[in-house]
């Protein structure tokens, strides 16, 4: 791998969208993000409040019908090479809310997906294990 | 000047849930404002008709994770009323410990992220980090560091034993310093003086007729508090003051989720300290009757109530509740308008809406 | 001013950064995590199925015996199934990393069968009961209890109406 | 090689090399690393690896362009580079005391102020250019601030020019050249106590400028989603980072310049200059931002129109009563 | 039982009736059924006078298919003790009067069992719909047939056959 793309892919930045989550999974992204605890920022990432700065999207929660078109139409606004994240169980499956005349569901029906982090919600530091594999995933598409 | 209107969401990084927003502005005075809301509408009292009593406790966890224990506190409150069932003693307490804890974590939560929303990072840090002190209190103790799965049809599911009790104790009186210095900097700072006080004001008046519940309500100095008006689980045994406020502002609000949260420890310690030994639930596997009930409690942002109706089947016939943001989301119009744009999400912030549970 | 003396104690206490995930963290035993389920204890009464709000668990007879199957991504780990299942079968453990590439999607799962005995009465198949639920129900075991045991309900029924023969 | 070729040369390499450009922007990277790491460590925070601002460049670098379909694209695209070109000229214009001189054919501390004043049209343009309502609050909220703190540092300028003008025997001097020698000669300004007010004007100008806190108003993330960078991705996004980049060192630099300039001649001068601007950096700007938090545009606006312009007022009305 | 309940009874009128029962915490907890409709305003503003204050508002489908009659319950907060009115409403074509005069937090209750239940809101000042999506069908919680039969179970099902393909080869 050339020395420029070893650099580049220490700097992935992190988007969080939220599909209709109970708000878990949210508050632990946040705790993640921002806090020193589990600092982020130690693995280069930091978090933009664009989706055009992004390269790690997370994406929490059932996708209801309300944002289905919303939360489809972020993730286009993504510039490539970006990775899907998949944060706790509802988007991955649908998980306790699957059965609703208002959720679309399983979250890879619509948008490719490439890292699942189950949990309802997953523990911060399994986030980080996400976000870590999701970077292995990122570096392949550099 | 014109009057344009601004777009605020549903997908915007200060709101941690999607709610859309239609601002009208005039230059960068809020003139009106429309909420647009149902992002988070899942239909979960349809599935809670669709799921049984059991998969129900779990499924009402799930509304929203920041009152996570509330849901199935007052739903197993108003399927026990129905049923006849009187939880052992312990169990009462129990329950008041669980859904106390969630409240420190649930404010301090909401007053960190108003830090934030004011570009005060370091502030929010710290006050997350003395949020984790119950954040890790709740993995230890129920296993999970949102939703504690802490109680059950007849009781509770968690017991302490005398070392959990002795490291519950011990993680209170830990943040006990923290939080007095946190409180001392929401009250003092000039910064925060500066972009809360007289923001987002909600006199007295209009907080009776928006009916507001919780904080909202105690910070425009209505002293409504369902733990001393309404008791449930041990609080009638417990001494719980009503913290309020005169302020009616952002920073009034803040101020009293804070106080809240000295409120709980020192209601945790309570429980500690009077707790009877004995059973955590009663035995065997209830049968659910025909009939109805009402529960209400407390929740982190105000009174929670539910109403179940059952037919005798395993299934409840309905089961509705309503949220304490659902009432609140209204006065909204009354706080919002003649305030900054940049106020916006300082505002909104400050009712401490829960979106996920007021949507359903 | 408080800030400024907060933030002077913050970089005299130095950071209060986890290793992770450079080192090890903090895991408390009691944390609810991926789940293991033991067929030797398992009765087949369902209850955990039963309970189960992310309908994660299924049951299905095959050859082998009684299947149980739990799909961690539809499983909020509320670990209601723990706490109903009479033999503790199903069990919680703290292993948190369940973070897996979306080929392993579903791949994510807990599986056992619990082998199905021969009455010894009639040879029909049933499930086997678990001793360790009839430890449960009775303080102590004896001849009688353990030949009821190994018959299937029907002959244990009939068993009961003869009365019993040691 | 002819004479005017090599001034030719000499006047690029100072642009895109030394001081300016190439250099300024290492520099640059290192004072945001530097920072983001302090800012950690007073956060209880490990924080990135110091030259995280470089692997986030590079890493933009490698990402694809989008340009919005409203967006009007020459501009979109035309404002990030005019921010990088102003700044790496300015950053040659300003002179490291005891090393680099800039040739007076560049221009003198007029030009220096307006080329400051073009980051905040091109995040204007970027702003209005990209189309969203975010960018268009961006774009008013920084033309309120440039408005506001424009005022005090034309005098703070004016203050410094007079100072040193009034002293040579003329009555102002541009020459940002001139204003170290006089310095180098006679001690800096930042011992004289009738500069204080002049040195407390520039110090809060410089927070607005470098678009920090209490003043992050027009990217303010929780409120406008970082405003007129909204729309940027990929290689502009990472124009405007050099930009900013490039900033840093010259509005830090142009304050040495101003009031501190004295240092030895060579290499030496050269790391006495550098460790001014770090320690400049690290406690005007990275301390600032951790303990405080994010004004009002109202308010700003109204502080800038109150102190710093009082302060500046004074400062001018000092120099000029004591000559 | 507090004042505010107890002066909400001393105005009932002739018809009223209201059943009560106290826990062991001493809150009380009042019924009343309203057969004719058009009681909900008089009812209210009786609760009003007393100090109520809205709580939430129940609309549910009748339980049996053939029923003729539907109800929904009114809850008010009486200072911590809770009061339910039940109104009673024809099956098909309910119609009831908009109580946001007296409580104007009624709008946002209204609006839901507006948009879930086939029931129509008289002088409501904003009927749109407030949560459910437009692309979903009116009256979804008044529909006989579980909906989770018609769409969704249909995708849990591929979900399990997937598990079980995924892991049938292993056994």
């Amino acid at each position: 791998m050339s020395f420029i793309a070893r650099i580049s892919q220490r700097s992935p930045w992190l988007y969080r969208i939220n599909a209709g989550s109970c708000n878990g999974c949210d508050v632990e992204l946040a705790t993640t993000a921002c806090i020193p605890r589990y600092d982020v920022e130690r693995l280069g990432c930091q978090y933009c409040g664009s989706p055009k700065h992004a390269d790690i999207v997370l994406i929490t929660g059932p996708l209801t019908l309300r944002v289905k078109d919303k939360v489809l139409r972020l993730y286009e606004e993504i510039p490539d090479p970006k990775v899907t994240v998949a944060v706790g169980i509802c988007p991955i499956s649908g998980g306790v809310f699957r059965n609703s005349y208002a959720v679309a569901g399983a979250i890879d029906r619509y948008l490719p997906v490439d890292v699942n982090v189950p949990g309802c919600p997953p523990r911060p530091q399994a986030i980080i294990e996400g976000i870590a594999k999701a970077i292995d995933v990122w570096r392949e598409r550099l | 000047m014109t009057t344009y209107t601004i777009p605020v969401g549903p997908l915007h990084v200060a709101l941690e849930e999607p709610m859309y927003f239609k601002v009208e502005v005039t230059g960068e005075t809020i003139a009106s404002v429309d909420i647009n809301a149902g992002h988070v509408h899942r239909g979960v009292e349809y599935l809670t008709m669709q799921r049984n009593f059991y998969q129900n406790i779990t499924l009402t966890e799930r509304l929203c994770s920041l009152c996570s224990n509330s849901h199935p506190t007052t739903y197993c409150t108003a399927l026990e009323a129905i049923a006849g069932i009187r939880i052992p003693e312990r169990a009462r307490y129990l329950r008041v410990i669980a859904d106390e804890i969630k409240r420190v974590a649930s404010n301090l939560f909401n007053v960190a992220i108003m830090a934030h929303i004011i570009g005060f990072d370091s502030l929010f840090m710290h006050v997350m980090e003395t949020r984790e002190v119950a954040q890790d209190v709740k993995e230890t103790i129920f296993g999970n560091r949102m939703d504690l799965g802490a109680n059950r049809i007849g009781g509770v599911r968690y017991d302490l034993d005398a070392k959990n009790q002795d490291y519950l104790s011990q993680q209170m009186e830990r943040m006990k310093a923290d939080l007095a210095e946190i409180v001392d900097i929401y009250r003092n700072n000039s910064m925060i003086a500066l972009r809360t006080v007289g923001v987002g004001v909600l006199p007295h008046d209009k907080a009776l007729e928006y009916a507001v519940v919780g904080p909202v309500a105690r910070g425009s100095g209505v002293a409504y508090d369902v733990r001393s008006k309404a008791p449930y689980a041990a609080y009638d045994r417990l001494d719980v003051p009503v913290v309020t406020e005169t302020g009616g502002d952002v920073r009034a609000r803040a101020l009293v989720r804070l106080r809240e949260v000295q409120v709980a420890i020192d209601l945790i310690q309570q429980c500690l300290r009077d707790m009877p030994d004995g059973p955590i639930a009663i035995g065997g596997l209830p049968r659910i009757p025909a009939g109805e009930a009402i529960a209400k409690s407390e929740a982190p942002r105000g009174e929670l109530i539910y109403y179940l109706r059952t037919d005798g089947s395993d299934k409840p016939e309905r089961l509705k509740w309503r949220v304490p943001s659902y009432m609140n989301w209204d006065a909204l119009h009354v706080m919002m308008e003649g305030n900054r744009i940049s106020d916006i999400p300082l505002i909104v912030n400050s009712i401490d809406p829960c979106i996920s549970c007021t949507e359903r | 001013m408080n800030m400024l003396m907060l933030l002077l104690r913050n970089l005299a206490r130095g950071p209060s950064t986890d290793a992770f995930p450079f080192g090890d963290t903090f895991t408390p035993e009691r944390l609810r995590g991926r789940i293991r389920f033991d067929p030797e204890l398992c009765t087949g009464c369902r209850m955990c199925a039963h309970v189960c709000a992310g309908d994660a668990i299924h049951f299905d007879e095959t050859d082998e015996g009684l299947r149980f199957t739990l799909w961690h991504n539809t499983c909020t780990f509320c670990g209601l199934c723990e706490h109903y299942c009479q033999t503790k079968a199903i069990h919680l453990t703290d292993d948190w990393h369940l973070a897996h590439l979306q080929q392993d999607k579903y791949a994510m799962i807990e599986q056992g069968v619990v082998a199905p005995a021969a009455c010894a009465e009639c040879g029909g198949r049933m499930t086997a009961p678990v001793p360790a639920l009839t430890a449960m129900a009775y303080r102590a075991s004896n001849r009688r209890i353990e030949h009821l045991q190994t018959l299937c309900p029907d002959c244990r029924r009939k068993a009961g109406v003869k009365g019993g023969r040691s | 090689m002819s004479a005017p070729m090599s001034d030719l040369f000499s006047l690029l390499f100072a642009i895109l090399v030394f001081p300016g450009g190439l250099f300024a922007l290492c520099f640059g990277l290192v004072l945001k690393g530097l920072d983001r790491r302090l800012a950690a460590r007073l956060q209880r925070r490990v924080g990135p690896p110091l030259l995280q601002p470089l692997f986030d460049l590079v890493k933009l670098a490698r990402k694809r362009t989008l340009v919005p379909d409203i967006a009007c694209k020459p501009l979109f695209l035309a404002a990030p580079m005019a921010g990088c070109v102003s700044m790496a000229l300015a950053a040659a214009l300003i002179p490291i005391p005891g090393v680099y001189d800039p040739d007076p054919l560049l221009g003198d501390l007029l030009v220096v102020l307006y080329l400051l004043a073009v980051p905040a049209v091109a995040l204007m343009i970027a702003g209005s250019a990209s189309g969203s309502s975010y960018g268009a609050i961006g774009f008013s909220r920084e033309m309120a601030l440039m408005l506001a703190y424009e005022g005090p540092l034309l005098m703070v300028l004016a203050t410094v020019a007079v100072k040193t003008g009034l002293a040579q025997g003329g009555f102002v001097t541009f020459s940002l050249s001139e204003i170290v020698r006089y310095q180098q000669e006679h001690g800096a300004y930042l011992a004289d106590p009738w500069m204080w007010p002049a040195v407390l004007a520039f110090l809060a100008f410089f927070p607005a400028n470098l678009g920090i806190a209490p003043f992050d108003i027009p990217e303010a993330e929780s409120e406008v989603l970082e405003g007129p960078l909204l729309e940027y991705s990929g290689p502009p996004l990472g124009l405007f980072k050099v930009m900013s980049a490039l900033k840093a060192v010259v509005v830090l630099s142009l304050g040495v310049v101003l009031f501190f300039p004295t240092a030895p001649d060579g290499a030496a001068g050269l790391l006495v200059h550098l460790l001014k601007l770090a320690v400049l950096s690290l406690a005007g700007v990275t301390v600032l931002r951790t303990a405080i938090g994010r004004m009002r545009i109202d308010q700003a606006v109204l502080f800038y129109l109150k102190w710093p312009e009082a302060l500046a007022i004074a400062g001018l009305a000092a120099v000029l009563a004591l000559a | 039982m507090k004042d505010q309940l107890g002066s909400f009874i001393g105005r009932l009128q002739p018809g009223w009736t209201v059943e009560c029962s106290t826990d062991g915490y001493g809150v009380t907890v009042g019924w009343c059924v309203l057969e004719t409709a058009g009681d909900l305003l008089p009812v209210a503003a009786a609760v009003k006078q007393a100090g109520g204050r809205l709580s939430t508002i129940t609309a549910y489908q009748p339980k049996d298919a053939n029923a003729t009659v539907r109800e929904i319950a009114y809850h008010f907060d009486m200072d911590g003790d809770t009061l339910t009115v039940t109104v009673r409403l024809p099956r098909l074509g309910a119609e009831i009067d908009s109580l946001t005069p007296l409580f104007r937090n009624a709008d946002w209750n209204e609006r839901e069992f507006m948009e879930l239940y086939d029931i129509q809101v008289r002088n409501h000042p904003d009927p749109r719909r407030l949560f459910v999506d437009a692309t979903v069908d009116p009256a979804i919680l008044d529909r006989l047939i579980p909906f989770s039969t018609m769409v969704n179970s249909a995708s849990t099902k591929t979900l399990w056959e997937r598990i079980m393909a995924k892991t049938g080869g292993e056994q």
